[in-house]
């Protein structure tokens, strides 16, 4: 079969959804013309005005969303940059979120949000950032971040299906990946999947890291270390079950993410890891993250920022030392 | 009105002793935009509301009970007792959300209105919210795309005035509401608020052709809340004179009296309406003060996520 | 001496940095009248204009205090409940914490901001929420988050010496608490407070949950366990040493706080102690904070959903059976 | 002018060969606002821009080759190579700020204005924005708040037409930004974007008042970007009539001819201005090319926090 890029796995997920459900709509900025990567390329010609371009009103369209999930639709709000969901997040968070619990269970709004994060394109500070951690935080929303393009595709197809909101957080610097096409199918929110088995180290890894820790994983075995590398897929709700068990096999823990460390959700698995697993840890459970730092433009100081597979396999050694 | 004024009363002695919960904003003063407003609209509508929800909810028909009982925090209120005063939601009747964020239920009603129109054409979305909320970026990104949508939705300002305890004067330069409407061509009227009858027709004459499929409206409705901010602010901040002025322009006796002068209604019946009323409330708050509060698993349920 | 309040001390700092510094300024809603808390009282009849009434625009009042610091002067802005900074991260978060970063040195922007966290109050899930860990997520934001009057008001005097962007996490059920008056000095940014030492177990908790801490601190030292509390009072830049020193002699640590528990502090907290203290630890880090459920109105509800000395009791009970 | 010209086009060259990295957006087509607002500006103004800041920071001084080394990621760039083509920054010659975030300058202009009022009276702050940014929520809460504390900012938007991809027609059904201000009473002028003279005149119009303690105002400039909303955009989305149209009007080809015309410069003159701008720009180039890459010390450094 040919192959398949994640953002052409979003935009194939995002046409068959639409052609299933005739409640699903996208809004955002320059969707008709296919937006600024192309994922909804192709979407107003077939669909018409259930794609709707906005206005640069970032804080509204959230908002707007959530009005439509509230009434019965299944809106897709595309989000371009999850730098800019800082003027969403009273929407987002306030409510879409918390529609459900604080109507006693009389609403449900499910509306989908679609967001990329990552560095790595020397945008800058306010083009790059991973801030997913904020909505684990935020009871009330789901959130996933596919690291393949048959996740990326499968996960919006569910999040397409859920009742509640989902927040999909992409990465910018997968969006060109070639993959071998798979057929597009719903892939489970809150299902753990296991890309590399390993009796040695488990390595949680999230979205593009996921990538890099392979590549760690390719270069340790050759030294007999074999790393179990663990791609959560979604966020929250968090598949705990598959990581402790294989925490509880390996005596060992790295997690890794693209987002700043400090406050990370390498900070959450570290904290449920020792909890759930502490008799069964010879080392603690190392995090890897950016440093404490907004992204930088220039090239070396950006490629020192990002976690790449070198930096994972350190990590990774100094466990098994 | 006399339900919303009566039950509105109930509210504040209530927080007095503690038995409703909570930061409570009551609408004693601003009932005619509620009753006129709701009024025109049908089942089929929607309405959004803020943090002065009762009067709203009460209008388009919730059962007092409930409500009374949401503002005790017990398990037979609208919501549960989660949601609590600023959250009042009553899928039956049609309010899909209140707010404790000012102007945060703009967006959602645009949002809810654009998809009326595609599920339900015909249907309109309402969104009550007050002077203070214009100044959020959420009303004029909202206005902006509501025009250039020509979505049915009605965005109701009920302009009393004050946003907490800061005059008109000091958040804005613009007097009028519509003035803004007017930029972008939208069908805007200010109305004496405290006049039923007059909101009532406005409303009826903007919302006609948003059913007809024609663009947004506005509709301001110059009024006055004659309590507090929030039951407990002691109103330092303004002139016994001007509450005196108002509440000569009572919203509630001025349609009794109104109606008594008209020969719609004898005093008598005006008077019976009151105490039916009133009755009616005394019922909800006793019905309400006896429902169970919920069980401790209620606090994990319908979160989602 | 006469008692002070928390509210009553953020106050007396705010006047006595206004009558030090010119520069200093108070921008927010409704603070010539004093806000509904009482926080800036009597502040406008001493400094008039220095002291700005704004609209309901929180998302452009973050800016217009972070143009007044590129600017030179000393802004407090106040967003009456952290529950709004939702509307206000962009200019948080993308504009004044990567001033200086983003040009290489030449800005600061001294922005101070004051905003208020907790529930307890009925008020619900849109000013109930606690959500400090998001800022500690943003390189270059300082988050302080007082306990008591003396920080309350010592942590704000230092925040108005600093040149970078500070939040002051206030709470709203200890701003009439009473409290022995001191005499208003700076508190450094940056030092955590043992507020009780103890040999057994490390408590480490913040703002409200530190009374709480101390409250189950005195129930347990009647059993004979001696609960060391911890109050770091600025949650970044983490004073990590007091806290893993202390571990290292107690072996055992709970963290409490009153935000939800996935995504919290604690998790940071809970992820550096295992780290810093893996073989010190006799048990896995506690984590207590609340469920994952938006706050809700109703009282038995709300009551169970904060963390109190009961809970703390509890958690320090398992780890030392 | 022609430096601003020659610098961008290098640019657009330099992104080609990846020597420029990052989201670039040149502002060729748009000269003539930013040299005709920058030139009634003094030393103690203050200027914020947005995502195409290349010419405003040129206009207001700034030295070419720290700013192409700035684009280049370059140590001795003059954000140290940390900020990039959006995050300009030149306090030597009083720019604040740029952004990546659309409108979100706006707001610390307002904040910059109140600022110099009391620290610097008579100084004035100014931001240039695109058409797109007008429909966010910062335009309205800070037209609201300019025009009620009467701050000393002018707001200067270069209406190009478009926001990214989409036209000014999907965006708002409101033809002319000017209208805005408007409703605020605040003083407002449209011009020809491509005429720097005219540019120039109404700027100085709308400043002069702000010296002497005026509110604020707006200058709104009609122009057209000549290449694709980014390097790499293939602008589709348009019609190349329009773009031949507009070539006709660039801003930088008709003020050099209209000097010639008007007697004032030789054409030899204008062939040497041209050619010595670009001279400078080449020799920037030849120098941030050469500059090294910032140490690595420097990815932790002025982090603040
Ligand atoms: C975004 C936001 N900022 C501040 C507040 C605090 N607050 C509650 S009500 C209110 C004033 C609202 O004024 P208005 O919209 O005129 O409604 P009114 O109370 O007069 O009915 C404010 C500032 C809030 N709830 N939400
Ligand atoms: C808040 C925000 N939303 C979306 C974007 C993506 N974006 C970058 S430039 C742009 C269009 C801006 O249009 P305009 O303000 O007219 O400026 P122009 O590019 O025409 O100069 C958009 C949508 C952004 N940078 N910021
Ligand atoms: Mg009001
Ligand atoms: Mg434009």
């Amino acid at each position: 079969m040919a192959d398949t890029t994640y953002i052409g796995a979003i935009n194939d997920a995002l046409a068959s959804a639409m052609r299933r459900d005739p409640a699903v709509r996208i809004v955002g900025e320059d969707v008709a013309e296919g937006g600024p990567f192309g994922a909804t390329k192709g979407l107003a010609a077939e669909f018409g005005e259930r794609v709707r371009d906005t206005p640069i009103s970032e804080s509204s369209i959230m908002g707007i969303g959530a009005g439509m999930a509230l009434a019965g639709l299944r809106p897709v709000v595309e989000i371009m940059f999850i730098d800019f969901i800082t003027l969403a997040l009273d929407q987002l968070a306030n409510q879409a979120a918390k529609a459900r619990y604080m109507s006693g269970g009389q609403l449900r709004c499910p509306l989908v949000v679609r967001t990329s994060v990552g560095a790595g394109t020397r945008s800058g500070a306010q083009h790059s950032q991973s801030l997913e951690a904020w909505l684990l935080h935020v009871p009330g929303l789901s959130v996933v971040m596919p690291a393949t393009a048959a996740d990326a595709g499968g996960l919006l197809l569910s999040a397409l299906r859920a009742d509640d909101p989902v927040v999909v957080v992409e990465n910018k610097e997968l969006y060109f990946r070639k993959e071998p096409r798979v057929d597009l199918a719903p892939v489970p929110i809150g299902a753990a999947a296991v890309r590399r088995p390993g009796r040695d180290v488990t390595c949680v890894a999230t979205s593009r890291t996921v990538h890099e820790a392979l590549a760690a994983a390719d270069e340790l075995a050759r030294d007999g270390t074999e790393v179990e590398v663990i791609d959560p897929r979604t966020l929250h709700p968090l598949d705990l079950d598959t990581i402790v068990g294989s925490v509880r096999r390996t005596h060992r823990c790295v997690v890794a993410h693209e987002a700043v460390r400090q406050g990370g959700f390498g900070a959450e698995v570290a904290a449920l890891v020792q909890e759930h697993a502490f008799d069964a840890l010879d080392a603690p459970v190392a995090r890897l993250g950016a440093p404490y730092a907004p992204v930088p433009v220039s090239p070396p100081l950006e490629d020192a920022y990002l976690v790449r597979a070198p930096a994972i396999a350190a990590a990774v050694r100094s466990l098994v030392a | 009105m006399w339900l919303i004024r009566a039950f509105e009363e109930s509210v504040s002695e209530l927080v007095g002793t503690g038995e409703v919960v909570g930061l409570v904003h009551v609408s004693i003063g601003q009932e005619a935009s509620a009753v006129g407003v709701c009024d025109v609209l049908e089942a089929r509508d929607r309405v959004y509301s803020g943090h002065r929800a009762h009067g709203h909810v009460l209008a388009r028909g919730a059962d007092p009970t409930a409500v009374m009982a949401e503002l005790m925090g017990k398990a037979t209120g609208l919501c549960g007792g989660k949601g609590g005063s600023m959250h009042l939601v009553d899928v039956t009747h049609g309010v899909l959300g209140a707010t404790g964020v000012v102007g945060g239920t703009i967006p959602l009603a645009l949002g809810t209105a654009l998809a009326l129109r595609e599920t339900a054409p015909g249907a309109v979305a309402v969104v009550f919210f007050g002077d203070g909320a214009v100044q959020t970026g959420y009303f004029h990104e909202c206005l902006n795309m509501a025009a250039l949508w020509k979505a049915p939705v009605l965005l109701v300002c009920e302009n009393n005035g004050y946003a907490e305890f800061t005059p008109r004067s000091a958040h804005t330069p613009v007097e009028r509401v519509t003035r803004h409407a007017e930029t972008y061509g939208i069908d805007a009227r200010t109305v004496d608020g405290n006049d039923v009858v007059a909101v009532r027709e406005a409303a009826a004459a903007l919302v006609a052709p948003l059913r007809g499929g024609g663009g947004p409206a506005l509709l301001e409705c110059l009024t006055y809340r004659m309590r507090g901010h929030y039951e407990g602010d002691p109103a330092r901040y303004r002139e016994a004179s001007e509450l005196a002025e108002w509440k000569a322009k009572d919203p509630v006796r001025r349609c009794a009296s109104a109606a008594v002068e008209r020969g719609e209604l004898s005093a008598d019946d005006a008077a019976a309406c009151e105490a039916a009323a009133r009755r009616a409330v005394a019922a909800a708050v006793a019905a309400a003060r006896s429902a169970p509060f919920p069980p401790p698993s209620a606090l994990t349920e319908d979160v989602g996520g």
